[in-house]
C-alpha cells in the first residue's frame, strides 16, 4: 500500500485538535502547503514542538488561533524582524510558552528516537529556561562528584510533519544533511511528508541516495505539494521569496492586517 | 585611512578570536561573520569558520544539531551571542522584560545561548546598541548567566563585550573597559551602560585597522562575505548586489 | 594543510600505546592494512573498542598480543566459527574484557558525541552484563515512580580508526550509510581514516554527496589503503574473501598456525 | 508431501509471528529468515522483514545503532535469539561456561540481547540443539533474564522456544510443551531438557507444513533466501549456488 495519499487533505487526517505535532526550522524544509490547509480546516488546540525555532510557520499557525502550547527556543522573523503574531499571543497570554534552549529540543527528540525516558544536557543550570520549565530535572550526575546536570524528558509528539525535495512511491524521502528530521520522524508516533515530487524509482536502490533517505518504513502519509515550502526556502532546491517574507511582516503587524494575508493566503488558496 | 565603524568593530572581534581552530557564527550577524572572515584570511584557512545560513561556509552534514553537538565535543572555540539586556554580571537576556507572567516585551527567545554560553571558551557578545536599555543592572529573564557556581559544569563563558562605543573584557564576574571607540568618550560610556564596570586609570581609544587590514577586508573577505549578506556586503563596503 | 598521509605509518602514528581506540563492526568499513600496520609496529596495551561487534581485526590484534583491555558486544567469524584467539585470550585471562551490549557501545559513543557525561538505556537491568560493569550506574529515573534504569558513562577514545570507500584532499570522507562512524569520529579526540580511493573534487559541495560524508574538520589523518578492509568487505564496494576468511581461521585455531598467519599475511606484507 | 526439518520450523516460526507490522531477524539465522520471509509472502508484503546482513532486506540508513534505536521506539515487533545456553526460567547465556573470574567455555558475546529481549514483543528462542548441555537448569551467565521485576521497564520478552525436537510456548516465567515435531516424543524431549517445564495430557504432533506453504517456501521464499543464505538456500531447497 503506498504513503502517497490522493490530496493533501488526506494525508494531514492524522493532524488531530490538541496534538502533539513537531515541525522543523525554517531551513530544513517546514511544510507551508500543509500549514495553510491545516489552518483553512480550522485545526485547534496544538502543541506545536518547533524544532528547534521556526518563523512564519509558527506566526501563521498562533495567529490563526491553531495553538495551544508552543514549545521551541525561538520563534523570529530573522531579517524581516519579530513574529508579530507569536509576540502579540505571548503579550497577551493567549498561548502557553514552554521555552527551550536549541540542543534541548534535539536532545528530548532523541530520547525518543532512542527509547529513553530522558536525556541530559549540559549548560542550563542558572538560567530562567530552567527555572520555568518544572519538567525538566536536575540531578547529582553519578559519575560526578557534586556535579549537577539537567535531566530532559522525552518528547514523543504525536506527528512529525516536513517538506522535502523528494520521495519515491515506496514512500522512501531524500532528507539530504537534514538528520534531524529523520530523528522526527523516529521520534514521532506517526511521520507526514509534503514533497516537491515523485522519484522515480527507488531511493534505497542507490547507495548514494541511500545515505541521505528517511527509509518509507518511517512515513506513515506523503502527498505532493510541488514548492511547498513557499515562501520559505528549500535549501538546495530554492530561495525564500524574499518579497512575500516582507509582505507578510507587514501585514501580521496588525490583528487586521494578519487576518487580510489569511484571506489573500490561506483561504483564497484553497479555491484556486 | 577613513574607515567606517563597522570595520573597527570586525578588526576588534578578529583581534579578540585570536588563534583558534573553529569560530562559529550565528544567524543574522553580519559584522561577527565579517571578523571570522578576516581571521580566516590571516590565518590562511585557520580558524575554519562555520557561517549559520551558509552552505559555502558551514561543513554540518548531520543536521540542526551538529552545532550544538559540535560545541558539546569541545570543538567550538569561538561564538558570538547578543541579548536585549546585558547585565553587569555577564548575564544576558533573549527572552522577555518585564514580569515572567505578564511581559511588557517579548524577544524571539533564548535560541542556543543557554548551553553554548556555557561550552564555547570565548564568548564574544555584541550588542551595536550601547544604551541604558540595552546594557541594565540585573536582566529581567536570564537565558544564561555569564557566570556559574563552582561545582557546575563549564567550559565557556563571556570574554568581551563589544558595542557601538567601545570595548568591554570580561572576568572574574565583571566587565572591565578596555577601549573607547574614536569619537566616543569614557563620560559618554558610563553615562549610556546601565551597570558598574572597572576601568583603567587611562582608557586608551580603540586603535584603528591597519590599511592592510581595510585592504583585506574590502577586497577579499566582502566579496565571500555577500554570499551570505548581500545587503550588508553591499552598504558597507560595496560589493554589487548580484541580480537574481 | 591536506591530511593526507604519505604512507599509512605516517597516518597511524598518533595511534601509541596504551590508547583507547574504536573500530567498526566487520560491515561498516575496517581498516584491516592500517590493523596490519599496527601489529607490524608492534603496537601495545591498546583498550579496544568494537562498535559493537567486532570479527578478524579483534582476533588478530589480540592474538599478536597488542590489546590489554577490549570492550565489545560478541567477537565471532561468522560463519567461520568462534574467534580463536579472542577465545583463547579470555580462557587464559590474558586480557580484560569488559562485555557490553551493542546498544550500549553506541549510546556511551553518543554520549562523548554530544558531550555529557553519561546516557540512559533501557534492559540490562537483571543480566550479568550489567553486574559485572560497576562502571555502570542504576539510577532510579526522576520521570518514574520506581523506575531503575542503566546510565552510561561516556566513551571517549583516544582515536577512532576506520576503512572508508574514498576521501577527498580537503579530508572529507564518503561514510554512505554507516552513520555510526560519524558518531566514532564526533565522538574520539582523533580520527584516522584509511581509504580506497581519493575523490577528485569536495564531496561537500554536492548536496546529494554530502549527506553521507564526515566533514574532514573531524578527521586527522587519512592514508590511501587500496582494499584496505581486505579480506573483510566493503559493503556496496566489495565482497569479503571467503576462502582468506576460512584459512584464518583454520590457521588461527592454533597459536602455531597464527604465528604462521602473522608471517605470511601481515610481515610479510611490509616487505612485499 | 515430504518435508525437511528446515521446512516445519520454518512454517512453526511463521506461525508464531502472527500478525505485526516488523520483524527482524539477526545474523547467521537462516530458519528464523525462511520464516521471516514465507510470512511476508503470505502476508503480501506484510510484515516488513528487516534481515541483518542483507542491503535487499534491510531499510536502515542511520548506521548500525539504527535496529537498536528501533525497537526503542517499539517499531520492533519480532526478533530471534538462541544462547549457548537457555535455562527454564527463559534465561539466556552468550558470553560463558564456568567461573566468571576462570570460565571454561567463552562464547562470542551477548551481542544486542541485554537490550532487545527487554523491548521486543515477541522474541522467539531458536535453538535447534536441543540437548541437557544447551537446555540447562539454570545459566552460568545470564546475557538477559527471561522475566524481570515488576518495576523494571519491560514491553518485550520470549514466547516461545523452537528446537529440533520441538515447540515450547514461554509464559509466567515457564516453558510449556507445545507440541512435539514429527519423529520425536514428549520422553526423548523429557530427557534431553535440562529444565522443567509443563505440558498438557496430551501433547499434539507439531503439523506438517501444508503443500501450499512447502510450494510457497520452496518456489518463492528460497530464490530470495538465497543472497544471504547461499548455501543454505541450495541445501535445503536446491537453489543453484550463483558462480560469483
Amino acid at each position: 500500500m503506498s504513503q502517497i495519499a490522493a490530496t493533501l487533505d488526506e494525508a494531514i487526517e492524522v493532524i488531530a485538535d490538541g496534538c502533539m505535532l513537531v515541525v522543523p526550522r525554517e531551513v530544513s524544509g517546514v511544510p507551508m502547503d500543509a500549514t495553510r490547509a491545516l489552518i483553512r480546516r480550522g485545526i485547534r488546540r496544538l502543541h506545536l514542538v518547533a524544532l528547534p525555532t521556526s518563523s512564519l510557520q509558527a506566526d501563521l499557525l498562533i495567529g490563526a488561533g491553531c495553538v495551544a502550547t508552543l514549545e521551541t527556543s525561538a520563534v523570529s522573523l530573522g531579517e524581516y524582524g519579530p513574529a508579530p503574531r507569536f509576540t502579540a499571543a505571548i503579550l497577551s497570554g493567549s498561548i502557553k510558552m514552554k521555552d527551550a534552549t536549541c540542543p534541548a529540543l534535539h536532545a528530548a527528540l532523541q530520547a525518543s528516537e532512542k527509547g529513553v525516558p530522558f536525556m541530559p544536557l549540559r549548560g542550563l543550570i542558572g538560567s530562567d529556561v530552567l527555572k520555568y520549565r518544572d519538567d525538566w530535572k536536575v540531578i547529582d550526575s553519578p559519575f560526578g562528584d557534586n556535579d549537577p546536570i539537567v535531566l530532559l524528558p522525552a518528547i514523543k509528539p504525536d506527528v512529525a510533519l516536513f517538506h522535502a525535495a523528494m520521495a519515491d512511491v515506496h514512500g522512501n524521502v531524500w532528507l539530504g544533511r537534514q538528520r534531524e528530521l529523520a530523528t522526527m520522524a523516529h521520534a514521532a508516533v506517526k511521520t507526514i511528508v509534503t514533497v516537491d515530487r515523485i522519484h522515480p524509482g527507488n531511493l534505497l536502490d542507490n547507495p548514494t541516495f541511500a545515505a541521505g533517505t528517511l527509509p518509507g518504513f518511517y512515513v506513515d502519509r506523503i502527498a505532493l505539494t510541488e514548492r511547498g515550502a513557499w515562501p520559505l526556502p528549500l535549501p538546495d532546491y530554492y530561495a525564500a521569496d524574499a518579497a512575500h517574507l516582507a509582505e507578510y511582516a507587514k501585514m501580521a503587524a496588525t490583528e487586521e492586517g494578519f487576518a487580510e494575508y489569511l484571506d489573500k493566503y490561506v483561504y483564497e488558496k484553497q479555491a484556486a | 585611512m577613513t574607515f567606517r565603524p563597522e570595520e573597527l568593530l570586525a578588526d576588534q572581534i578578529a583581534q579578540l578570536i585570536g588563534d583558534v581552530r573553529h569560530v562559529a557564527v550565528g544567524n543574522a550577524s553580519p559584522i561577527p561573520a565579517t571578523a571570522a572572515l578576516l581571521a580566516r584570511e590571516r590565518g590562511r584557512g585557520r580558524p575554519y569558520v562555520s557561517l549559520l545560513g551558509s552552505p559555502k561556509n558551514t561543513f554540518w552534514t548531520d543536521g540542526a544539531r551538529e552545532l550544538f553537538d559540535c560545541a558539546g565535543q569541545g570543538r567550538i572555540d569561538v561564538f558570538f551571542l547578543s541579548g536585549g539586556q546585558i547585565d553587569g554580571h555577564g548575564n544576558i537576556n533573549l527572552v522577555e522584560i518585564g514580569d515572567h507572567a505578564h511581559p511588557k516585551v517579548r524577544f524571539p527567545g533564548s535560541f542556543g545561548s543557554a548551553y553554548l554560553y556555557y561550552v564555547v571558551p570565548k564568548v564574544i557578545l555584541f550588542r551595536t546598541e550601547h544604551s541604558r536599555r540595552t546594557l541594565v543592572p540585573q536582566v529581567d529573564y536570564v537565558s544564561a548567566p555569564g557566570a556559574s557556581e563552582p561545582n557546575v559544569f563549564r567550559t565557556g563563558g563571556p570574554v568581551a563585550l563589544i558595542t557601538n562605543r567601545c570595548l568591554f573584557s570580561f572576568a572574574g564576574g565583571r566587565f572591565t573597559l578596555q577601549s573607547v571607540h574614536p569619537g566616543h568618550t569614557v563620560e559618554e560610556v558610563i553615562e549610556h551602560t546601565g551597570f558598574d564596570f572597572d576601568r583603567p586609570a587611562n582608557v586608551p581609544e580603540t586603535p584603528p585597522p591597519s590599511a592592510e587590514t581595510l585592504k583585506l577586508m574590502r577586497e577579499t573577505v566582502a566579496p565571500q562575505l555577500a554570499e551570505l549578506y548581500p545587503q550588508f556586503a553591499a552598504q558597507v563596503f560595496g560589493v554589487a548586489v548580484p541580480s537574481s
